[in-house]
């Protein structure tokens, strides 16, 4: 169980590997690359600044809710930060358990909460050479559940 | 009076021309810190589309701030 | 798209760069991993049975269905026959789309259907020495959906 | 009469003992040649938890066979 941060290339084969588990019958992954096109505006790279601290502290709390809520033998996720390309793996999330449902369930919960809970931020290179920092208003409203408070 | 630092990132960083100064202020909420510093992060959102960790917390935005705290201010989160 | 069926092992790294994308911003994989244990008997290895050319036409349809309801913009499928030990990838499904819902839903989608549309049989070898056809009934309840009928 | 070739497959395979054969039947439905054999196939399945394909297409267990058809008869499957 991990969560990891990272400023070079995810290594998605080696992670892969590192999940090897004998009573491990599914395996399911989800990667975030970096599209070339958002709100039609078409994007030439980008840039990720994380906070790493907290990353790994919240990193570290989805999972384990992950791991309570579907019984999945391994979680593991680790988060691009610095400057991608397009097509670069900006996430990995890989999820191996004893079933399929679990894997399918645990690795979408901890995308969904990764996205809305780390302290990371976005800024979009575009093609005509302006920038802007992504704000995703959707995931704001996600705010912060009771369960991370730390009263 | 409390002596707080306060940590800006991303966007409100850029806006800030700082990614971190210490402040002697009458406040009681973190809160309280986000709307005084709201000339200094340029924020046009509501403190409930952004986060806030107190001392690598993350935090509620009605907790209390204590005399020597790092309050740090997010704007709305974008990973993945 | 493609189904793929293979004897040899599946390789899951070339498998992930063939459906390099940069209008895709994800990516979702299911691999099913051959478990050293299933209802309580200690598994040695598994033996894969396939009729190739329905496998084929059946993945391939189920790998449309899957365009079409979840518009994903890739989708890629491999079933491994023959003799498989423990951890070995006996089926790997990918699928890239813009964003993530569709690709989960795709990948499970196709993961589900083709459990119960393919026509694949396993043998298990347990490590008492007996073999055994797994026969799954609740599969098995799935029978013949109308959209596979040739009538 | 129709001439059928019936095809079996993993455990119906093992215990007709072979994997295909040639008859001559009179039968109307696919159901009926996975009748006629059942003591070849062996199977305890009601047909309902098996598959048919005629021909290299999947089929309906109540579609009629014709003369020289195919018949490829599948236990319950187990992919994946």
């Amino acid at each position: 169980m991990s969560m990891q941060m990272t400023s070079t290339t995810i290594d998605t084969t080696a992670l892969r590997e590192s999940m090897a588990d004998p009573a491990a019958g599914g395996f399911c992954v989800f990667e975030g690359w970096v599209r070339n096109e958002n709100d039609n505006s078409d994007v030439e790279r980008l840039e990720y600044e994380a906070y790493e601290p907290l990353c790994i502290k919240e990193g570290e709390a989805i999972i384990a809710e992950a791991v309570e809520k579907f019984g999945v033998r391994g979680a593991v996720c680790v988060h691009r930060s610095g400057l991608l390309e397009i097509g670069d793996c900006a996430v990995w999330v890989g999820t191996a358990s004893g079933h399929r449902d679990e894997a399918f369930r645990a690795c979408r919960y901890i995308i969904d909460e990764v996205k809305v809970r780390l302290p990371i931020w976005k800024k979009e290179h575009y093609v005509s050479g302006a920038t802007e920092w992504v704000s995703c208003v959707r995931c704001a409203k996600h705010a912060v559940p009771d369960s991370l408070k730390s009263a | 009076m409390k002596t707080l630092t306060v940590r800006y990132f991303a966007a409100f960083r850029e806006r800030a021309g700082t990614d971190a100064e210490t402040l002697e202020v009458d406040v009681e909420s973190a809160r309280d810190v986000f709307e005084l510093t709201r000339d200094r992060h340029g924020s046009e959102d509501p403190a409930g589309h952004c986060k806030v960790a107190i001392n690598d917390e993350m935090a509620d935005w009605s907790q209390t701030v204590e005399d020597g705290d790092t309050i740090l201010l997010f704007p709305p989160v974008a990973g993945g």
